[in-house]
C-alpha cells in the first residue's frame, strides 16, 4: 500500500508536481464548499430551534396573563 | 344564452383588437423601445471602433443583442396594466381557452413591438457595415426569433406581473433563456457571411418557433393563474 | 401503490424517516468523502499527458456530474408542487435551487483552476461544458431570485415550480445549442478531447468513488435544509413543539 | 375562528340551488381566514357578503371565482364539480373585483366592446343602451383616465346591465358610488334576481332588496 504514495518528501507532496496552486486550491475550495454547505443548514436547526422555544415560552406567559386576568 | 356566446376565435381577435388599440393609443409604448434600440446599437461603434471591418465582425450579434434588450424591455407592459386595472382578472374568468387569449395578446405585443425592429434592421445592418448579401437572413432570422422572445419571455413577465416592484428581475430570468435564439440567429447571419447556406439555422429557429408558440402560452396561462391567485 | 407517495408528501414522515437515515447517509458520506480525498491526493499516479492536475479532475468531474442533476430534480419537484401540491416538494426545490446554484459555482471554479493550467486560460469560452454551466448557473439565480421576490409561500412555490420546469427545458435546449455552436467556432481552441480525458482505470474508480460522495453529500445537505424548512413551516403543529420542547 | 352557520335553509329544490359551498376553509400566511363554512345559493337571491376589515370576504369572492385555489372543501355548481362543467360555469359567471377591469386607455365603449365579447357576443346598439342606463350619457367616446372613480365604476356595471350571466360576484361595488349609483345598483341587482339570476355581493351597505340574505364573515 505504501508503495502506491506517490511522493517521497512532504515538498514534493505540496508542490503536486508544479501544479500545486492549483491542485491544492480546487480541494481547498471543495472541502470549504462542502463544509459551508454542511455547517450552516446544522447551525440554522439549532437557531430555528432556539427561536421556537423562546416563542413557546413567550406565548405560555401570554396565555397565563391572559387567563389570570380573564378571571 | 348560450347561443349569443362568442366564439373562441371571436373572443381572440377581441383581444387582439383591444391590445392593438391600446398600444396604439399609449404610443411611448410602443416608441420607447424602438428607440431604445436604435441608440444601443449606434452605441457600438462609439464603444468599440469606428473601422467598418471590425463593425462587419460585430454587426449581427450587436444587433441581435439590442433586439433581445429592446424586447425585454417592451415586455414589461404586457401584462402588468391589465393586472393593475383588473381587466386580466376578466380575461382569466372567460369561457374561452386561456391559451388563445394569452395568444392573442403575445401576437399583438410582437406587431407592436418585435415587427418595427425586424422592419428597420436592414438600416442599422447598413450603419454597421454588415455586407449586403446577409441583410435577407438578418431579417428573416429576425422574423423567427422575434417572436420566440416575445413568447418565451411572456412566460416570466406572467411570473412577475404581481411585484410591486420588480427591477431587473425580468432581465434575470429572461436573458439566459434567449441563448439558443441568439445563437442560431448570429450564425444564420455567420454562416451567409461565409458563403454558405443559413437555411439549417433558419429551419432550426422554425422548429423552436413553432415549439414556442404551440407550449410557451401554456406556461404563461399557468404562470398569470398563479399570479393573479 | 399511491400510499407511500402522499405519506412522503407528509412533512412530518418525512422528517421522521429523514431522522433515521441521516446518521447511515452522514456515515457513508464520511467514508467515501475520506477515500475519494485521500485517494485522489495521496495515491492516484500522475496521468502521463496532464501530470497531477488530472488530481483536480476528480472533483471537478464528480462536482459537475452532480451539478446536472438539479434541474431534472427541480423538474420533478415542480411537477409534483403543481400537480399533488405536495409542500414537501416545494420545500426540497427550495433548497435544491440554492444548492445547485452552489454546485454550478464551484463546477466552474474548479474547471477554471484545471483549464489555467491545461489551457494556459482561466477561462474559455470554446468549453461548451463550462458555457452551459455558466447559463446553468444564471438560470439558478433566477429562480432564486423569483422565490425571494414573491414573499407569498404559496404563489411563490407555484411560481417557482413553473419556472424550474421552464428552465429544465431550456437547460436541456442551451446545452445543445451551446455544443452546436462552438463545434463551428473550434478552430482556434485549445480545447481538445484526448486532452481533456486522462486514461486509466485508477483515474476513473477514484471517480467514481468521489461521484458518490459527492452523491451523498448532496442528499445529506439537501436533507439538512429541508428538515430546517419543515420546522419552520410547520412550527405551528403540535408534533414540531413536542420535538422543540424534548430537544 | 371565523365560522358561519348555513345562512339558507336547504328547502329548495337541488337543481334551483346555484352554487353549493360546503366546508370551505381558508388560511393565509397562518392565519385562517375562515373554516367550517357553508352556504347555498338559490337562483333568484341576494347573498350580501358581511364582515369585518381582513375577514376573508375578497378571498371568498376570489375563490368563488375559481380566481385562487388556496382553500379545501367542496363548492358545486348545480351540484357538480366545477371542473367538470367549466365552459358552462364561466360563461354564466360576471365578477367585478375591487379593481373593476376597466382600461384607463380606452373609451367606456372599446372597453365594454371588448370585456363583454369574452363571453358573449354584444352589439354596440346594446353597449350604447348600457351606458345610458348607467348614466354615462356623452361620456361614451371620452378616454376613462377622463372619467372619476365612481364613472369608472359605472363602466363596470354596464356589463351587468348587457350580460346575461346568471351568477354575479361583486366584490364591494358600491364603494365609490353617489346615491343615485347606489339607488341605480340596487335596481339592477334587483332585477337579476326577478329574472332568477343569483347574486353574491360584499359590502358595507345595508341593501334594500327584498330578496336578500346575510353571510357574515367573522
Amino acid at each position: 500500500m505504501l508503495d502506491a504514495i506517490q511522493f517521497s518528501t512532504w515538498a514534493e507532496f505540496f508542490d503536486m508536481g508544479g501544479y500545486g496552486f492549483n491542485v491544492w486550491s480546487v480541494y481547498a475550495l471543495f472541502a470549504i464548499f462542502v463544509a459551508i454547505n454542511l455547517i450552516f443548514p446544522w447551525r440554522k436547526k439549532q437557531k430555528i430551534i432556539r427561536q421556537l422555544k423562546r416563542r413557546m415560552t413567550l406565548d405560555a406567559e401570554i396565555q397565563s396573563e391572559d387567563d389570570s386576568s380573564g378571571d | 344564452m348560450t347561443e349569443k356566446q362568442t366564439t373562441t376565435s371571436a373572443a381572440f381577435f377581441a383581444t387582439l383588437k383591444r391590445d392593438l388599440l391600446i398600444a396604439f393609443k399609449k404610443k411611448n409604448d410602443i416608441v420607447n423601445p424602438f428607440m431604445f434600440f436604435i441608440i444601443v446599437v449606434s452605441l457600438f461603434p462609439i464603444g468599440i471602433s469606428p473601422e467598418s471591418d471590425r463593425l462587419t465582425e460585430i454587426a449581427a450579434g450587436v444587433i441581435w443583442i439590442s433586439v433581445l434588450l429592446a424586447s425585454m424591455l417592451s415586455m414589461d407592459n404586457l401584462y402588468r396594466s391589465d393586472f393593475e386595472d383588473g381587466s386580466l382578472e376578466q380575461l382569466l374568468l372567460s369561457p374561452h381557452p386561456l391559451f388563445f387569449l394569452v395568444l392573442a395578446k403575445n401576437i399583438s405585443h410582437w406587431l407592436v413591438s418585435g415587427l418595427p425592429v425586424v422592419l428597420v434592421s436592414p438600416l442599422l445592418a447598413y450603419m454597421l457595415a454588415l455586407p449586403e448579401e446577409a441583410y435577407g437572413t438578418l431579417v428573416l432570422s429576425l422574423l423567427l426569433g422575434t417572436p420566440i422572445m416575445s413568447l418565451v419571455g411572456s412566460i416570466a413577465v406572467a411570473l412577475t406581473v404581481g411585484l410591486g416592484s420588480r427591477g431587473l428581475i425580468l432581465a434575470v430570468i429572461t436573458l439566459p433563456m434567449s441563448v439558443p435564439v441568439l445563437i442560431f440567429g448570429t450564425l444564420a447571419v455567420q454562416s451567409t457571411l461565409n458563403s454558405q447556406s443559413p437555411l439549417g439555422y433558419l429551419s432550426l429557429m422554425l422548429v423552436m418557433l413553432s415549439v414556442s408558440v404551440s407550449l410557451a402560452p401554456l406556461a404563461s396561462a399557468a404562470a398569470l393563474r398563479i399570479s393573479v391567485n | 401503490m399511491w400510499v407511500w407517495f402522499f405519506k412522503l408528501g407528509s412533512p412530518k414522515w418525512f422528517y421522521e424517516l429523514s431522522g433515521k437515515w441521516l446518521p447511515w447517509l452522514i456515515g457513508a458520506m464520511v467514508i467515501f468523502m475520506t477515500v475519494g480525498v485521500v485517494w485522489g491526493l495521496v495515491f492516484l499516479p500522475p496521468d502521463y499527458q496532464q501530470g497531477f492536475t488530472s488530481r483536480i479532475l476528480i472533483v471537478h468531474v464528480a462536482v459537475a456530474g452532480t451539478s446536472l442533476a438539479f434541474f431534472p430534480l427541480m423538474f420533478v419537484a415542480g411537477t409534483i408542487t403543481l400537480v399533488w401540491r405536495m409542500k414537501l416538494a416545494d420545500m426540497v426545490a427550495k433548497h435544491a435551487a440554492i444548492l445547485g446554484a452552489w454546485f454550478s459555482f464551484i463546477t466552474l471554479a474548479t474547471g477554471s483552476l484545471w483549464g489555467s493550467v491545461m489551457w494556459g486560460t482561466w477561462w474559455e469560452w470554446t468549453d461548451s461544458r463550462l458555457v452551459s454551466m455558466l447559463f446553468q448557473l444564471f438560470l439558478l439565480l433566477g429562480v432564486i431570485s423569483l422565490r425571494s421576490a414573491l414573499e407569498d409561500s404559496d404563489a411563490a412555490a407555484k411560481a417557482c415550480a413553473l419556472l424550474s420546469i421552464v428552465g429544465c427545458i431550456n437547460v436541456v435546449i442551451i446545452k445543445y445549442s451551446v455544443e452546436w455552436w462552438n463545434t463551428l467556432h473550434q478552430v482556434s481552441s485549445p480545447v481538445t478531447t484526448d486532452a481533456s480525458s486522462p486514461n486509466g482505470p485508477e483515474f476513473w474508480i477514484a471517480t467514481l468513488i468521489m461521484i458518490v460522495a459527492v452523491y451523498l453529500f448532496l442528499s445529506v445537505s439537501l436533507i439538512l435544509s429541508t428538515r430546517n424548512e419543515i420546522l419552520e413551516r410547520e412550527r405551528k403543529a403540535q408534533w414540531v413543539q413536542d420535538l422543540v420542547l424534548k430537544s | 375562528m371565523s365560522s358561519a352557520a348555513p345562512t339558507t335553509s336547504s328547502n329548495f329544490d337541488t337543481d334551483k340551488i346555484m352554487l353549493t359551498a360546503r366546508e370551505l376553509f381558508c388560511a393565509r400566511d397562518d392565519r385562517v381566514l375562515f373554516k367550517n363554512l357553508n352556504f347555498d345559493l338559490p337562483e333568484g337571491q341576494v347573498l350580501q357578503v358581511q364582515g369585518s376589515n381582513g375577514s376573508g370576504k375578497t378571498t371568498l369572492m376570489r375563490i368563488l371565482c375559481g380566481l385562487n385555489d388556496s382553500y379545501e372543501g367542496s363548492i358545486k355548481w348545480y351540484g357538480q364539480e366545477i371542473e367538470d362543467q367549466a365552459a358552462s360555469f364561466f360563461s354564466s359567471l360576471l365578477y367585478i373585483g375591487h379593481r373593476v377591469g376597466v382600461s384607463k386607455v380606452l373609451t367606456p365603449v372599446e372597453n365594454l366592446r371588448w370585456s363583454c365579447s369574452l363571453k358573449q357576443a354584444v352589439s354596440d346598439e346594446q353597449i350604447m343602451a348600457a351606458l345610458k342606463e348607467v348614466g354615462l350619457r356623452g361620456f361614451e367616446e371620452s378616454p376613462c383616465y377622463t372619467l372619476s372613480a365612481g364613472q369608472q365604476q359605472r363602466v363596470s356595471l354596464a356589463r351587468l346591465i348587457i350580460s346575461p350571466a346568471s351568477l354575479w360576484v361583486l366584490d364591494e361595488p358600491f364603494t365609490t358610488l353617489d346615491t343615485k349609483g347606489v339607488a341605480l345598483l340596487e335596481n339592477i341587482l334587483q332585477r337579476q334576481a326577478h329574472e332568477g339570476g343569483s347574486v353574491m355581493v360584499t359590502t358595507h351597505h345595508s341593501l334594500s332588496i327584498p330578496e336578500l340574505t346575510v353571510l357574515s364573515l367573522g
